[in-house]
């Protein structure tokens, strides 16, 4: 675990717990898992057992387990190719996350998507993302479906700073109020595109929050490195949309402790970035208000060890999985489980 | 039987699937209120009302984003791109993401949706409102690719490609729909990946698509009357997936096979099909195989220059005559 | 000419007048050829002299006029298959507008371009641009180019309420106000898309100017039925860029008098919306403010004679013209003015 | 001459357009301060600085819609486009705009601009970061299409880009990026349209592309060692404008025509020359013509599944084998 931040967070006013112990500890263990998951990812890399590009989302659980642990069930959510953590806090398999990310057979994606496309569609995840803003109008989409069946599904879209800029980010959110369909668009605004500070390319301070009123939303700006601040949005935005009142636009403000991907060292951050942000680590911050709100340590070290054994086990199931059979490449291109493109 | 114009038999079919089916919804630009700018979805908003008849605003990326969306989810929704030519702004969830879900989810997404949308020149629209992008479609594995020729096909196939699990591109041609034909009455499918022989000959195959078919069938017509030659003529009418059989057992009987298409020339479904021809067939050519296109230039606008441009009825009997010769 | 308008205009303050009488007669002309060109188009369609389609800008000619008038000769103007009006104020020949509608030789392209793409580049119209929203980045590429030549010229860029819910708008808009380029940005709000009212597919009430400020952008709305407001705002958006102040998005409340496109009869417009609109027929209202400024009626009434008589003139030149010659489907596909693909 | 990887090459080539000619501007995401995300730019933004070189927002049609306007009004742009898959977001701006002004306008509009971008698999980057799409580009008339398989062509035809005036899609291929080979110093500018015949055989002409040719020429070289098969290699470099005449003058020579393509296989630019020399070579042929394709199926992202899709040496090196014997 990385250190406990040295400024003591104010005491909590354990009266007015909106949230309360249990969950508490769901969010705890959400994050712990995604944070767990993904450092053992990145250990695999050095081992080069994971052989393409990932994206980790290490200092963003907060918003991942903030979000994931208010979902119902059947809600839908929409993530991008950083969205091991959307993916995990849904409930989908954790030997089935490194399982892709080593391309194995036991991988969610049978080794076919890789880990910018992470999908689990028995636990609402609806699928990870790779190019840039397309996942906005498809998150409509299932919204306008929940709609239109009469449930009370919501559809939970994820996404960067740097695709508040794209074409297909406007056309989403129009349509998503003019239909008054039950979305929640979460902006992760971690600073950076890939290496270029968001504020360079970017009109306004605020990529998303400051872009709300031209859809007549909210104005509506999150710490995202506190989980409880995160999940209370969550529950507003959800509550609202199952209300039929239509879509919410949150920002999340973040920061990512690695690089982009895989192959970058993440060089242009200036000095001292990082560290300042680490001080601000939403796990042991976490951590810290647990204790603080009275959850006794040896709870909190048995969600740890178990969350461990949990990543080390589906770490060795993973590893022992053989890589896919040649003959998946030509199932499931169709709904018939083939790829004839003739007779 | 009835007979309706090309037109009409879209809505027909339209309205078929969704009185079958209350998970088969529909939006596009001016759909609903307005029936459509070329007319072809009048009186459905009528009958189906605002919620399962949608006008969108004017975002293409989020008309298919939302049809996909649906797609995913249990619905099985038909979106309109009102011209061929506007599937360049939203191209990235056609190619990337609705041909691709299934296949890299390892079969766990669904994707039942239908995009129809208007395709080819003859109305002077000019370069931007007239290409025939058959082709774009069919570079893209994962999307099924429809173009009929005649209203009953319209009907049948259009059943077909909403009944269909997969993403289906349906083609309308926009020179075809005020033509007339007999479209059978009640529920009528026809099945996706069936070429039709529409013209039995002895000397040369002609394999064509859409508004080629009529003008390739008028040609066949003048190739007997005046010169002699008994033309085939097969209506593809799928491109994915194709037909292969009929295509390859047609050239078999009659040693040539000339391909009409109106897309422009590089990298046509002509050249897919010509090479596939010369790969599998070429012991069984009695000659060349031809290629009549449009130029591989932007569609001129004036009237004049566009009719000069798309394959008509007289240069498909030159160049079929002289390739025969 | 339609008739006056019943309501007399307030009495001009003529020691206050900004505009003057040079600039206010040939706002007026200018209107004044838009609206007659237009007119001889419809009039030609009906002797079916015009093959293709065709998109008039009836009713919306104050503001092709009123920023027309206030650009220099080198500046840029970019516009949609609604741009025989921005064409013309630029001085493109009548002639070659009428022509190119008519598909003839004289046309401003020859007859391969059609009405949707007028363009004149010697005039600074360039081009016409008939698939929703690609002009907004086009235009912002040219006032780059402005900009980083060091020259003062501005780009102009007009287009529709409906464009204003494509991607392209959201990502020129953002990008032109990073870059701080000299783009004016003119939002035509005629109340619909092709049939559809935009009021019932976005998520504003003012589909441009609802949206300045997600782009740190003044919100502007001007009358656009009146050519001095329209002109105002004009010089004032043309200074700031010509400044190097950057962008500015304006929305010109106007109508269109006839349907969409030469198909389209308007059937869905509510009982009496025409004419309400007819009312405020830019042209007719101008004139009468050229009388109340003290104009005499002589010298209006000389303009009118010589626009039509220029109108009649280019009418009978295009229909001479004869069609062009099949050689030029193979011309100008390349920059060596030919088409080959192959050697 | 210098040994330079291909990713080197790019940058050596874009510095030394922009030394030349200051009105060559460069802009694209990451590509400024950070070099690129391929490191394929390092360098040029310390050399001409942020008015010259200039980091966007992720916008890709404001991106190219901006090269457009420059390209337009005296700028010749070069864009970058992060991976060829994403031209599908900007689609429109390539194929509706940038390809037909020209022509729409009667010449008026002039159209001077690179579009750079990492095109093809072999990076087990998932199917929406690894298509192979030169063929996209092939079916629209108006771009030019090239596609550099070494360093040197790299600089050379990148040089013929930019100093070109109309509009040029330049593909490089990801996994050859590492790659080295000599580069001729200084002004070094090759033609676009001319296709180079690599390896020089008697019994079957292999033409490719990109990074089909290595791997087409290491099956040549196997075919000759080990079968005694002589194969022709025609790189080439060039699908707009085509070299038809190196291709069917190498055909001629050797009566059997083989192509291996990178994308998918419907529609690619291998159905296109197949088809060109069915209908021109019929009668020079001794065989029939065989494509060797990327199966037409997204690409899957497990290195052994990706490995097994995009045609390998043994597979080119079997498929030859087979189609010659
Ligand atoms: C359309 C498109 N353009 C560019 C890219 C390349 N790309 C991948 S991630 C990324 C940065 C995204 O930044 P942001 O939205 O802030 O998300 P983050 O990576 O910070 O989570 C870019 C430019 C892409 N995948 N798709
Ligand atoms: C991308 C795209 N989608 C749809 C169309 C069809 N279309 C042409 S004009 C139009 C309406 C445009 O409305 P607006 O922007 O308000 O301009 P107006 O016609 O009112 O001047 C539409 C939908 C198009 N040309 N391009
Ligand atoms: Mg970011
Ligand atoms: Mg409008």
């Amino acid at each position: 675990m990385a250190k406990r931040p040295a400024k003591k967070s104010p005491a909590p006013d354990l009266a007015n717990d909106d949230i309360g112990e249990e969950t508490r500890m769901k969010l705890f263990r959400l994050q712990l898992e995604c944070r767990q998951v993904e450092q053992r990812a990145n250990d695999l890399f050095l081992q080069n057992l994971i052989k393409g590009t990932s994206h980790l989302g290490l200092g963003q659980e907060a918003i991942a387990a903030g979000f994931g642990g208010a979902m119902q069930s059947d809600d839908y959510t929409f993530c991008t190719y950083r969205g091991h953590n959307h993916t995990l806090v849904r409930g989908a398999s954790m030997t089935g996350v490194l399982g892709e990310l080593m391309g194995r057979e036991c991988g969610l994606l049978g080794g076919k998507g890789g880990s910018m496309h992470l999908t689990s569609v028995e636990h609402g995840a609806m699928g990870s993302y790779a190019i840039i803003g397309a996942h906005l109008p498809i998150a409509i989409g299932a919204a306008w479906s929940a709609q239109y069946r009469g449930t009370d599904q919501v559809s939970v879209c994820f996404f960067g700073d740097g695709t508040t800029n794209i074409g297909a980010f406007h056309e989403a959110l129009n349509m998503a109020v003019v239909w008054k369909l039950p979305v929640v668009f979460v902006c992760e605004n971690n600073l950076y595109m890939e290496y270029t500070p968001i504020s360079s390319v970017t009109a306004v301070e605020n990529p998303a929050a400051d872009r709300a009123s031209a859809y007549g939303l909210d104005s509506i700006i999150v710490d995202g490195n506190d989980v409880d601040a995160v999940h209370r949005v969550a529950r507003t935005a959800f509550a609202k949309a199952r209300a039929g009142d239509g879509p919410s636009l949150i920002e999340a403000k973040t920061y990512r402790h690695s690089g982009h991907s895989r192959a970058d060292p993440g060089a242009y951050r200036p000095d001292g970035e990082l560290d300042a942000w680490l001080k601000r680590d939403p796990i042991p911050m976490y951590r810290q208000r647990l204790l603080d709100f009275g959850i006794g340590e040896a709870d909190v070290i048995k969600v740890e060890k178990d969350v461990l054994r949990r990543v080390d086990e589906a770490t060795e199931t993973a590893k022992a999985s053989p890589p896919p059979s040649a003959d998946v490449i030509v199932t499931d291109v169709w709904a018939d489980g083939g790829s004839a493109w003739r007779n | 039987m009835a007979e309706l114009t090309y037109r009409e038999a879209v809505a027909a079919g339209i309205a078929q699937e969704m009185r079958r089916d209350k998970n088969v919804v529909f939006l596009g630009e001016d759909i609903a209120a307005a029936g459509g700018v070329f007319k072809a979805t009048v009186g459905l908003f009528e009958e189906f009302g605002p919620l399962r008849v949608r006008d969108t605003p004017i975002s293409e990326q989020a008309i298919l984003g939302a049809a996909m969306g649906a797609a995913m989810t249990g619905l099985r929704p038909i979106a309109e791109i009102m011209f061929s030519d506007f599937l360049a702004v939203c191209w990235d969830i056609v190619a990337n993401q609705m041909a691709k879900s299934r296949y890299m989810t390892d079969g766990q997404v669904s994707m039942p949706l239908v995009i129809r949308t208007a395709n080819g020149g003859g109305s002077r629209f000019g370069a931007q409102h007239s290409q025939s992008v058959e082709n774009w479609a069919m570079a893209i594995p994962g999307i099924k690719v429809v173009a009929p020729s005649n209203p009953a096909d319209v009907k049948g196939l259009f059943a077909a490609a909403v009944r269909d699990n997969d993403p289906v591109l349906f083609f309308e041609q926009k020179s075809l729909y005020a033509t007339k034909g007999e479209v059978p009455d009640g529920d009528h499918v026809e099945e996706l990946g069936k070429a039709k022989v529409v013209r039995h000959g002895t000397d040369v195959t002609i394999v064509a698509l859409a508004l080629m078919v009529p003008r390739a069938v008028a040609a066949a017509e003048r190739l007997q009357q005046v010169d002699g030659i008994s033309a085939t003529v097969v209506d593809v009418r799928s491109l994915v997936p194709l037909d292969t059989r009929t295509i390859l057992s047609e050239v078999a009987k009659t040693g040539r096979l000339i391909t009409v298409e109106e897309n422009p020339r590089l990298c046509g479904w002509g050249a897919e099909i010509s090479s596939i021809v010369a790969e599998e067939m070429f012991y069984d050519l009695d000659g060349p195989i031809v290629r009549i296109t449009t130029p591989h230039i932007p569609l001129a606008s004036a009237d004049l220059l566009e009719d000069l441009m798309i394959p008509s009825v007289d240069r498909i009997y030159d160049e079929v005559r002289k390739a025969i010769d």
